[in-house]
């Protein structure tokens, strides 16, 4: 019998918190990014899936990605565990030895939570409240559910592939960077995209909802640890660094090519090195977080900066460009410079010699994207047939405020 | 009498303030306008998008004035307002037919 | 000269505003205004209560054009602004009296 | 027709405008300005510092009326806008030449 | 003799600096409501508070709530800890075993301050910040201090009476409620209450302030547990999860009853959650927690409802029809859904053939409510016929900002 | 061999975020008080800060202050321990026994972090931003570094002279304080500086840093015990009472002298009161706390006041009177009022009959004072001849955000 920790549970706990707060901090995040018009729209998408998934995880989520293997192919978890019967007091050895099984389901809800908020801002402006949450109840279960399942849940197929992924590149990054991706596609563009100025209508604000991200992420990585030890400290530490590098690398590169270094560039920045560091964070050290970090600033730049100009997608707040990209460099990134010195549970990366680890990676990447693109879109196309996707050109242009919420930002 | 609506820099709005005062022109009104002129604009940056945003912040004066007080207003104005670079703002004069203080209901020149 | 105090749709500007430019006439100035007309206003919500805003946001444009030149600006903006809707504004003339340019001092047209 | 300005109190605007709107004017377009006059300032503080700030925050209130209601609306404005104390604000009438309706192109009188 | 439990200091330490950010997070999430002109006056009756009963607290507040009953009744702390005397490193085995009394102590604190930051709701606007000072003196001395002798003091004698209470229900929230309600009554209506448009000035202010609420809860709720383990994980759970479920209930009947689905009541409704949940959150479990942050939504919903057709009572921000109500419901549901299976050290409810504990929760209720109402109806009385409660006109229509604090919140 | 705690390490590590919290809160509350358009240069400021002495910590400037002492005069840390070589999960006896050496490296990473930080305020509004990068790399490694070394390093001299900061008064407050007055002197004044208006544009910003801060400094002063235990309960509440008396007594002093008791002057009476009890906390007990944040409240208001009529120097948002006076007179009052009863580790002061602690506090006041003031002079003429410290006339008017970072705040 597994006995529990206090410090371990305390750990998870405060954890969980902090990357509950990461949700809001999307929402202040993205509607700084927004025009006035917009910005209650925006904050209200990441208030409302909060409330949501908050239930469906309780009721069956968690069940679905992380109970027993259904049927044995590694793809869904089972039915035994809805309305967390049989998740309590007592450790799930599988998961987290030394803490309550409740403990590890509310730390996981969160990430089950932040991942369709994440979505939002690929069709900021113009998506329907009354879709929006059906979209998110459909979303988390048939994509992110399955794919926490794969990579996560005990028995799921990539874990049994081996492949790493300490925080949720693979589960929360990925797919919801793809599923931005299907969802700029099928919603279409903004009236007046490439046409009218859409300047945030309030940096300070998205520059606190980053801030607030930085801070949460620490609970995101380091809680992933399960346990308060030096394991936790790597991930807080290589966290801390990977988003540094990426702040700084997209100032540098943003500076050099084009213009000045922008608030929002930097604090973007920081983001796609958090993004990155993700699913490497408790695998690799110090230094190469700083690799990583850095790599994500540039890789993400760049993605934005092509996305601009060679694409007419209106991927509005550039959720596959930053959270995309960013994390499948780091969940390839993990391949390479992983290390057993780090963690004795991991394996070493392409650096040290194993050229099997970065296969799985890159399989995981394709398998989870693939499934998040092509999932993301069918339940698109059907909820645009039946409730439809959009609202009407004139609540667009009136804005989302009034007209799906009866309410106005600022008097 | 005359309404003097004058469009400036909005960094300049203290000094023709006090410049105006100082001559006895107290009374004024002031808001907050976006202009758009000669000057070119602004480059602003958006993430990994350059900008040019073509309206510029000024500040709009009005006061209203006795018709013998209108050089004396357009030349402070000129002269605490101006920079010399492009962008320093115009004046126009409108004739005003009535006054009314709404404290008092007094009219005309006494009012103002 | 005139004076052409245009009250559009917010939502408008950019349009007028281009189009405007194309025509040749780049100077002018906006603000933010709030706006009461036939249209009825919007319904908005305070946790349980529901309540009417009857003052719409709107934008106005003013801008000082020579005499010659106020039909085709009218008709730039009535163009540009209309969506055939109630509430899409109102244009005003005023007489000008007289425009200095605050950089220079000029006066008349050419410092329109 | 005319074209009345009147820089009011900030507080009484929604007086006035249900006055107005009693007295069947409904179209009126509204925003916030700063002005000086005789009411001295309000005195702020910043730390350990006091600082008087001179341009106290009013609204301005336009509407252009027919020439036969102006007197009408002028009363309107007083009565509902006083307060008896200094800072109960100005009317300007000012001259219109032309009024356009935008949606409909539609001129003069009807247009209002 | 006890000895301390490093993880069980570190989570009550951490939950008192998350309830602390929540004095703030009401000064916030009210601020936001107010008309532009009283932004700051409300704020900083938020923090003024915190600074005044961070001293209070200390030098007599603790031992006239906690400390060693005074003549036996259960109705008042004696003076024995006065300036924390004897309160130090060594645990009081009455309140927490296995952390430092002075743990406890300044957690506690931190609820005696966010109570009365509470009411500042049903006055804002038109409080004179002078007087304001000397209410919550007074206030949170002979009525805080003695309700929380009651309920959660040694020998208190709702304490003896059974009466279940887990983070606050009636200590805060009940207590808060009905002060509200005598305060609003008795200072009046603000000018141009009912014909003045009195809209939030700044909306998203107001979310942040419910995100820092929501985040800050889980200390007031699960900290309450005063050790790290699953009592803590399942206030954790279940203050989520009635938060979540509140939100959604509000949503839901605000979007048939009426209107559009706005930001400010999807974000009430997770406030009037998180309020029912708080007596209950160590008795109950999960999907009990659905049922009671439901309620909570609906019953406060109605409440306000009827207050704002049915009466003339300008409770300005509804702190009784939100925490009043909301807490009122939450302390008859533990009597109704409270399960030893969850908490070895409470007791079984209504649902589990108990029909004792509902009783004595209602006793509670009635009694703490009145008390709480009289009394603050009798400060409210004797000040303003001394200090006077109200601005002058002039000041109201002025401002409190200006007239108060001699500042403009904004440029 | 020192076995890794993991109560002690969750400590440390929540407390190293909330640490990190911190800087951006420093951001935000001077965001709130510059000009509307020097808005985001300053919260970049802030931001890019943190990013680059996180990388310039593990690269070399943890190794500077903590390493082993390099030639033995306790002047600087050698560079053994460049890119956090040998600094890994093992404790470091001679900093924190119970905590992996990662844990107390990534803590102290957030102190170098907000230190330069807070200078920034000093030069508001008119500081070249490229320059700005250079002086915080030179700064940090040349002033903040070695100062750590002195007070803290293993070997140091000030802590072998027996001065006590326990959580930052000298490295922290002091190097800042004075380093903002050789600031605000070498760049010289704001145009308009005395004549025009420049209130601050934004004053809830202002106080949601402020809050931050509060919370934040929690993390700061508990967390600075390196153990979950009595210790730092002690230093939570003392922090919690400091701040409490320093708003109260600047709210009390301003509304005597002068005016009206306005919230950006209770907030900054916070925070005066918080730098004062920094270097004390882990010696004092709570009354004397009140003491050491009253008296933080009165000395800053005054420090402000005298600045402000007395002298033309535009420390614009008064980081010396801040900082400055208000740890001078803590790290002296910590020589008054040190107790062994408090803490065993360290000694009594002048109350209680020991003349000598105090001697050495007043020696590290004027050594860290003068070291930091003269350094910083330096590093500043030499960036002012080569690189230019100031933007043009032209840019300071227009603002920093749109010639420095190409943005607007708000739209
Ligand atoms: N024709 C116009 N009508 C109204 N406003 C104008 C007009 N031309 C210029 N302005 C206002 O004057 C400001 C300054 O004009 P600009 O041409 O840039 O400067 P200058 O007069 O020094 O050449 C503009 O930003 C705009 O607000
Ligand atoms: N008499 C008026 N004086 C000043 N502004 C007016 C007047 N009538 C209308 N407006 C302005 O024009 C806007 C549009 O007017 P409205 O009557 O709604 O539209 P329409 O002209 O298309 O019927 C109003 O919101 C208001 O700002
Ligand atoms: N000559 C003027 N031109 C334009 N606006 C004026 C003038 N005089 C006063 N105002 C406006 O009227 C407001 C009230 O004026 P004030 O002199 O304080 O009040 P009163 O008319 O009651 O004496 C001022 O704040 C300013 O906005």
């Amino acid at each position: 019998m597994d006995t529990i920790n206090g410090a371990d549970t305390v750990w998870v706990l405060i954890s969980a918190a902090l990357v509950m707060l990461m949700t809001p901090a999307v929402g202040l995040f993205y509607g700084g990014m927004v025009r006035k018009k917009n910005v209650l729209a925006i904050i209200t998408q990441s208030f409302i899936v909060l409330a949501l998934i908050s239930i469906q995880w309780i009721l069956f989520g968690y069940s679905l990605a992380f109970g027993p293997d259904a049927g044995g192919h590694g793809l869904i978890g089972g039915l035994q565990w809805i309305g967390l019967n049989g998740v309590g007091a007592a450790p799930d050895p599988n998961y987290a030895p030394t803490i309550p099984a409740s403990v590890f389901m509310i730390y996981q809800a969160m990430f089950a939570i932040i991942t369709p908020v994440l979505i939002t801002g690929a069709f900021a402006d113009r998506m329907k409240f009354s879709t929006f949450i059906v979209f998110t109840l459909l979303w988390t279960t048939i994509v992110y559910d399955p794919i926490a399942h794969w990579v996560w849940g005990t028995g799921g197929w990539l874990r049994e592939l081996g492949v790493l992924d300490f925080a949720g590149g693979l589960v929360v990054h990925i797919s919801a960077g793809l599923a931005a991706l299907a969802a700029a596609i099928i919603i279409g563009k903004r009236i007046g995209f490439k046409s009218e100025n859409m300047a945030p209508h309030n940096v300070p604000m998205t520059i606190l909802g980053g801030i607030l991200l930085w801070f949460g992420w620490f609970g995101f990585n380091a809680g992933s640890a399960l346990t308060a030890g030096s394991l936790a400290a790597n991930a807080f530490i290589v966290t801390n660094t990977s988003a540094a590098a990426g702040a700084l690398s997209w100032m540098a590169i943003s500076w050099k090519h084009g213009g000045k270094p922008n608030a929002l560039g930097i604090v973007t920045g920081g983001v796609a090195g958090l993004a990155a560091i993700t699913p490497a964070s408790g695998f690799v050290g110090p230094l190469w977080a700083i690799v990583i970090g850095a790599g994500a600033g540039l890789l993400c730049y760049f993605a934005m900066h092509f996305k601009n100009k060679k694409t007419n997608i209106d991927d509005s707040l550039d959720v596959f460009a930053c959270h995309g990209v960013g994390s499948a460099w780091g969940v390839i990134a993990t391949g390479i410079f992983a290390s057993e010195a780090i963690n004795s549970a991991g394996v070493n990366g392409l650096i040290f010699g194993n050229y099997v680890l970065i296969q799985s990676q890159i399989i995981a990447v394709i398998a989870t994207g693939l499934y998040s693109l092509v999932v993301t879109a069918i339940i698109l196309k059907v909820l645009d047939a039946t409730m439809g996707l959009r609202v009407t050109d004139n609540e667009e242009i009136e804005g989302l405020d009034i007209t799906q919420h009866g309410e106005k930002a600022y008097v | 009498m005359k309404k003097i609506e004058a469009i400036i820099r909005s960094e300049k709005l203290g000094d023709i303030k006090n410049a105006l005062a100082v001559a006895g022109f107290i009374g004024l009104t002031t808001y907050e306008v976006k202009g758009r002129g000669r000057q070119k604009g602004i480059m602003l940056q958006y993430r990994t998008q350059e900008y040019r945003v073509d309206m510029l912040a000024k500040t709009k004066i009005e006061l209203v004035v006795d018709d013998p007080d209108v050089e004396k207003v357009v030349e402070i104005i000129c002269k605490s307002g101006q920079t010399g670079n492009i962008g320093d703002g115009k004046i126009f004069i409108l004739p005003i037919e009535e006054i009314i203080r709404v404290r008092t209901g007094e009219r005309g020149k006494g009012a103002i």
